[in-house]
């Protein structure tokens, strides 16, 4: 059941005439931590949006049979493709549990919602545990710390049980001790799920991923392993110009 | 059909004085996010200035003309005061704006019925104002003529002020970034203040446009908001032109309705026309598609 | 889990207390067909306190929203009768002591302030209201109190009711002198232009009729909301139909538009004039010099040569929180104070049937400032002269027109052959 | 919020034994009537608190609602009133005409309520799924409801024949089948209008605790982060709306053998936002805010309005200017403040990235 794969191919966007993301193709496979990686304004989370029906695209990208460009958002979640943003959005004024009820709701019937909640899902439990969140269970969302909130969006998308988790800068803002804790999630949850990584940190992309895709003005630049990609000179000359802006993040 | 001709001039008359309680509208909405439900008060503003100062000038050829800058700069004030006060705490809380606007509109209200004769003030129409142009065998007034003229005027001058000055190009970039604009060392409280001056001060000239066609009491702005508002939301955030083309469109619409049925249906039918047709087209006629449109 | 449910459970027998007992109290009420419905029995006990030195009135008026425009005027001068009274001695030897009420330009205030009058405020009458509506949302609540209520504004006639006082006129003393007045200048068509109200409705409907018998032909008939301005749509059709003279129904700043539009289709008093039956000397200085030359129907004017409205012009300019200038609604408003003075007196006291009592004898009468007015007891309406003023550069008006003796009022226009009779009847049976 | 919500209940307790036992006996008829009038106003208070407090729809055109029930209890009293005549505010402009087709059937009392409910619901339902579906709100579906409000508001005055125009329709003699002037009956109408605000009070308590409230609030903070979560919030919200509406147009039916009368003022731009008044007053997203502030703003306008008219309009106006600007949680989340409990909860503050995720939603 965790054989389906994610496979993007020519995949096209455009805003006013700009053109954002100009014909990728790439793919990942569950069991690797799948890194996307480029420059500002390389069309990273472009891709992403696209994929996750935000934003209009042309090409595909499909998961095992299922045609995924063209759904709206809802459906696109619905058929297992999580994501997370930038910037961690959970919702400041609910707790840890109510956020995680929220997303445990997806598959259930729409009645039962008008009931109060009753005791504590036991994939919300698990989810919990993965994180590392459980203590933080009556914890309103808003104050947790900037990490706390990055792995509260992947417990989230673990509750919904997604098959694809599409991370956007997950460990942007968080110490080194939190990025390795968040490295060893990711690669924990990656053996049973596509989880594809879009990171500026160069650091954190050696350390924990399978296989990476550079972008660069909307294109691949380059695609392989780690060692693959850094050793490929086309993408040497893009990222020593950019050195700082790589790390910084 | 004789009344295409009539309805359409006297449409687009209507329409120009949508535009012109539209555009600080548009301005302060577009470009700022920020709901002034006070904007018709302003607009009243505009209208009693045109008021007094044809108390302290007798000759209304001259004092119309003379109105108009000080109905600006007074409506402006007013403005800018509100947004120094009120407005400047609550950009992240655009819905919250407009009811504590909604508030500010009400004080004024009731301080213009107290300070003002009850039954309104007269403004007298400037004797250059007098007659029609016959056109195509309708007697257009000149009232009408100026009205457009008057908002072609404005608008004019608002697109070469945001194009072509320092200023007008900082409001832009605050707009399309904020953010970015603050790092580049542009003072967005100066923008800010500034583009809610202009804004309000746009409802001032509107007024004294109203004030000539109808009457200048403590109630006249209420009429002028919702229909501003829509205009706004029909053209497309932001968009001159497009709040330009709606606001001619609505005006004639209105124009034909009245003709066709009775006033008061033609403001229920444009309305509803309206909403119909943001229900179609949400961002409006015309739209920028880019990503960082604040 | 024992102590919530309990609370629940308690919660919920508290609820079935409260219910039963909203049933048991609604059991006590009556049904239709109970024939507890008819007035009086089931109104409180009059708790008008007579016994002090003073005696409550109550004035409502719309202090704020958009008819404050109107109705402050009318209020301050019946502050102004009222410290008239007061100075000559009061009513039956009572100093007034009014109780000033916004009813805010809403109708349902209206009707909310007329019952804290009577009931909380124990005032011996009110005096106030506007626009037609205001009257109809306290007509119900005067009835069903048996209080009294002064309404001092023209209107559309077609009522009358126990306990209300009618002292503007109705409309076979402003309407139908005005219709008289354009027959007798030759008139042939006329263009109908109102606010979209009642008043204006049911004024145009009687309009139409009564041209039909003096073959005066409606070319057309238009009508705007109240709040808005731009008539210049409106006016196009008027000027496309070139009538002989335009019926002017239109209330409020409305009318401010629709002088302007006019003016600025070059439509002009000497080929296309109005008459009005709602510009007066208040409204006209809004309108400024574009509406000189046109006529208006009123029973008053300020420039009526009569014995009292020198005094009645003095008093007014001197009063305070006077607008310089009188018209008929203020005068109406005046007169209104001063009749329920001579029915009080005439009845020797305030209470609601004995004054309803003296006014039956048809002998109560005041010199107002338009004249001496009789009222008439049967239907509570004031007997008024006609008159038609042209408005001239000083925002005053010249009297053109006068009828040549008071008109008695006549609301259902039973005097009227033209009025059909069936319309009457329903009109009747409805008001019950 | 949803630790204790038993303490909540009893709170609705206590309300209840005020409303329905205390408030008769203490209170003189026409103030126990004012209450009844500010109850209805409370009922759809209530609906709006569940709509804009916790669903982030700023409602300002409820009084379309208000209407649909308002109107349809008050053609249906004018007909109970009238007989078999045809009420008299028709005659004159039209006396051989019938009763417009459309009063027909709410001479049924079943059909009349039947409308109260199903009105509001058809109508809210339509409207809403197709303005939340296109993704319109904040200030778009703020003004756009209040140009709805003000166009019906038009409408009805200018169909003065068929709905009695600006005067709108009064004088009702019967309430399904009790005389209106009956003090017991009025006291009856009172009660079931009391009745009516506490099963709300209900419902919505029931809603907030429930998994529903959760994900409102939560569509209501990040709307596109609900969509990546699987949800359509286009449904969250459209249930939120129409049960707002439903309340709407129950409070608008009680107003009117309450008041006695209902005109297109009670349902135009001005009332519109006069509910919402209240609700910004009380506290937009609590329980008890919404309906204490809008019997309290509906309190102020008869005693204020009547001791210092011009006063009650400055204060209407600082009443929306002071909480929006300084408490916009509303007076309830007062003792929150003073406590220092109060968590630092942003009204409308979503986080950029979501903001601009959302701008890109209304525009792609």
């Amino acid at each position: 059941m965790t054989g389906a794969s994610l496979v993007v191919t020519d995949l096209r966007v455009e805003f006013s005439g700009f053109v954002a993301v100009g014909g990728v193709s790439f793919d990942a496979h569950p069991g690797e931590v799948r890194f996307l990686i480029g420059p500002n304004g390389a069309g990273k989370t472009t891709c992403i949006d696209a994929v996750t029906g935000l934003t209009k695209a042309t090409g595909s990208a499909r998961l095992g049979q299922t045609e995924l460009l063209g759904k709206q958002v809802h459906k696109i979640v619905r058929r297992g493709i999580g994501r997370t943003f930038q910037t961690a959005s959970v919702f400041d004024e609910l707790t840890v549990l109510q956020n995680l009820d929220i997303a445990a709701g997806l598959h259930r019937r729409s009645v039962s919602l008008l009931r109060a909640r009753r005791g504590i899902d036991p994939s919300i439990e698990r989810a919990l545990e993965e994180t590392g969140l459980t203590g933080e269970l009556t914890t309103p969302a808003g104050i947790l710390s900037y990490g706390q909130k990055q792995w509260l969006e992947i417990a989230m998308l673990l509750v919904q049980d997604a098959k694809v988790l599409l991370l956007d800068e997950p460990v942007a803002g968080m110490s080194q001790d939190e990025r390795t804790a968040t490295g060893e999630l990711l690669q924990r949850i990656a053996a049973k799920r596509i989880v594809l990584v879009v990171e500026h940190d160069m650091d954190f992309m050696r350390r924990f991923a399978t296989r990476v895709t550079v972008l660069h003005q909307g294109k691949v630049l380059s695609q392989g392993t780690v060692a693959e990609v850094q050793a490929d000179p086309q993408v040497q000359e893009v990222y020593l110009g950019t050195a700082d802006a790589i790390t910084e993040a | 059909m004789d009344a295409l001709i009539p309805q359409l001039l006297n449409g687009s008359a209507q329409g120009a004085l949508l535009l012109l309680a539209a555009l600080g509208l548009s301005l302060t909405f577009g470009q700022m996010g920020v709901i002034n439900m006070a904007h018709g008060e302003f607009l009243m503003i505009g209208a009693f200035s045109a008021y007094l100062v044809q108390q302290v000038i007798a000759a209304s050829d001259l004092s119309i003309p003379v109105a108009l800058p000080v109905a600006f700069v007074v409506a402006g004030l007013f403005g800018l005061l509100l947004e120094v006060t009120i407005i400047r705490w609550m950009y992240r809380r655009p819905l919250d704006t407009l009811l504590v606007t909604v508030g500010v509109g009400l004080i004024l209200q009731q301080a213009a019925l107290q300070i003002f004769p009850s039954q309104g003030v007269p403004v007298e129409k400037p004797s250059w104002l007098d007659g029609q142009l016959t056109i195509l065998g309708y007697a257009w007034p000149m009232r009408q003529l100026f009205t457009i003229l008057l908002a072609a005027v404005c608008v004019a001058a608002l697109s070469a002020w945001l194009k072509y000055t320092s200023f007008g190009r900082r409001i832009r970039a605050t707009v399309h970034n904020r953010d970015l604009a603050e790092t580049t060392g542009i003072s967005t409280r100066t923008i800010d203040r500034l583009t809610f001056f202009v804004g309000s001060g746009l409802a001032g000239v509107a007024g004294v446009a109203a004030s000539l066609i109808g009457g200048t009491n403590s109630q006249m702005g209420a009429q002028y908001i919702i229909p501003a508002f829509l205009v706004v939301a029909a053209g497309g955030i932001g968009q001159l032109k497009g709040t330009i083309l709606a606001a001619w469109a609505v005006g004639v619409a209105l124009a034909f309705f009245a003709y066709w049925t009775t006033g008061s249906l033609a403001q229920v039918l444009a309305f509803i026309l309206v909403i119909v047709f943001l229900q179609l087209r949400p961002q409006g006629l015309f739209t920028v598609r880019t990503r960082s449109l604040a | 889990m024992s102590s919530t449910s309990k609370r629940l459970r308690k919660l919920v027998a508290a609820g079935a207390t409260v219910t039963t007992a909203a049933l048991a109290l609604a059991g006590c009420g009556a049904r239709a067909g109970d024939d507890t419905a008819g007035a009086g029995s089931s109104a409180a006990a009059s708790c008008v306190d007579t016994s002090g030195d003073t005696i409550k009135l109550g004035f409502l008026n719309s202090l704020t929203g958009g008819m404050a425009i109107s109705e402050k005027t009318v209020s301050n001068v019946l502050h102004m009768a009222a410290d008239e009274i007061n100075a000559g001695g009061g009513l039956l030897g009572k100093k007034i002591e009014y109780v000033q009420e916004d009813g805010a330009t809403d109708w349902p205030t209206f009707a909310e302030k007329t019952e804290k009058l009577l009931t909380q405020d124990c005032v011996a009458a009110i005096f106030g209201g506007w626009t037609s509506s205001s009257r109809k949302a306290v007509k119900p609540v005067v009835e069903k109190l048996n209080g009294l209520f002064f309404y001092p504004v023209q209107y559309e006639g077609l009522e009358s009711s126990p306990n209300i006082y009618y002292t503007g006129a109705t409309t076979n003393q402003q309407i139908i002198p005005a219709m008289d007045f354009l027959a007798s200048k030759g008139v042939k068509t006329l263009f109908l232009a109102g606010s979209d109200y009642v008043f204006p409705r049911t004024a145009n409907a009687i309009i139409k009729l009564y041209a039909a018998k003096l073959g005066i032909k409606i070319v057309g008939e238009e009508y705007v909301p109240l709040d808005k301005d731009d008539w210049t749509s409106q006016v196009a059709k008027i000027a496309a139909a070139k009538p002989d003279f335009i019926f002017n129904t239109i209330n409020g700043s409305s009318n401010v538009g629709f002088i302007k539009a006019y003016y600025d289709a070059g439509l002009t008093p000497a080929k296309t004039p109005i008459i009005s039956v709602s510009i007066a000397e208040e409204e006209a200085p809004a309108m400024g010099h574009e509406v000189t030359g046109n006529y208006a129907s009123w029973n008053y004017f300020q420039s009526l040569k009569t014995a009292t409205n020198p005094k009645f012009i003095q008093s007014w300019k001197a009063y305070p929180k006077s607008s310089g200038v009188t018209s008929d609604p203020m005068e109406a408003a005046y007169i209104s104070l001063y009749l329920y003075k001579a029915l009080v007196e005439a009845a020797g006291s305030f209470d609601v049937n004995a004054v309803n009592a003296a006014a039956k004898k048809n002998t109560i009468t005041f010199d107002a400032p338009e004249g001496k007015v009789t009222l008439d007891g049967e239907n509570h309406h004031i007997s008024k002269p006609g008159h038609i003023g042209r408005i001239n550069a000083d925002n005053q008006f010249d009297i053109v027109w006068a009828s040549d003796k008071f008109i008695e009022p006549d609301p259902y226009l039973e005097g009227y052959d033209w009025f059909p009779a069936d319309i009457r009847k329903q009109l009747t049976d409805a008001a019950g | 919020m949803t630790k204790k919500p038993w303490i909540s209940l009893g709170g609705i307790g206590v309300f209840a034994v005020l409303l329905l036992a205390v408030a008769p006996l203490v209170l003189t008829d026409h103030w126990l009537n004012n209450l009844g009038k500010y109850c209805c106003w409370a009922i759809a208070a209530v609906g709006i608190g569940l709509a804009w407090g916790r669903g982030g729809m700023l409602v300002m055109g409820q009084g379309v609602f208000f209407a649909l029930g308002a109107y349809s209890m008050a053609m249906h009293l004018t007909l109970e009133t009238a007989g078999d005549r045809i009420p008299a505010f028709m005659v004159l402009y039209d006396p051989l005409a019938p009763l417009p087709a459309f009063w027909e059937p709410f001479r049924g009392a079943g059909f009349t309520l039947a409308a109260i409910v199903l009105l509001p619901v058809v109508v809210a339902g339509a409207l809403g799924y197709a303005l939340f579906k296109r993704r319109v709100k904040g200030a778009y579906f703020a003004i756009l409801s209040q140009a709805l409000a003000v166009a019906l508001a038009v409408l009805i005055s200018s169909t003065i024949r068929e709905t009695g125009g600006d005067t709108g329709l009064s004088d009702f003699k019967y309430f399904f089948g009790f005389v209106l002037n009956d003090p017991a009956n009025r006291q009856m109408v009172y009660l079931i209008a009391a009745g009516l605000l506490i099963v709300c009070l209900l419902a919505v308590w029931q809603f907030y605790r429930s998994r529903f409230g959760e994900l409102l609030i939560a569509t209501r903070d990040a709307e596109e982060r609900v969509r990546f979560l699987g949800y359509d919030p286009a449904n969250v919200k459209l249930v939120a709306f129409v049960v707002s509406a439903l309340m709407a147009s129950i409070g608008g039916a009680l107003f009117v053998p309450i008041v006695g009368i209902i005109t297109p003022a009670e349902i135009g731009a001005a009332a519109s936002i006069l509910m919402i008044a209240g609700v910004a007053l009380g506290g937009r997203a609590s329980l008890f805010g919404p309906a204490l502030g809008a019997i309290a703003v509906g309190w102020g306008q008869s005693s204020l309005g009547s001791t210092w008219p011009d006063g009650w309009t400055y204060v209407l106006g600082l009443l929306f200017i002071v909480v929006i600007l300084f408490l916009p949680n509303g007076l309830s989340s007062l003792p929150a403040r003073f406590t220092g409990r109060a968590r630092r909860t942003p009204v409308e503050q979503p986080t950029p990235a979501i903001a601009a995720a959302e701008l890109e939603g209304v525009r792609s």
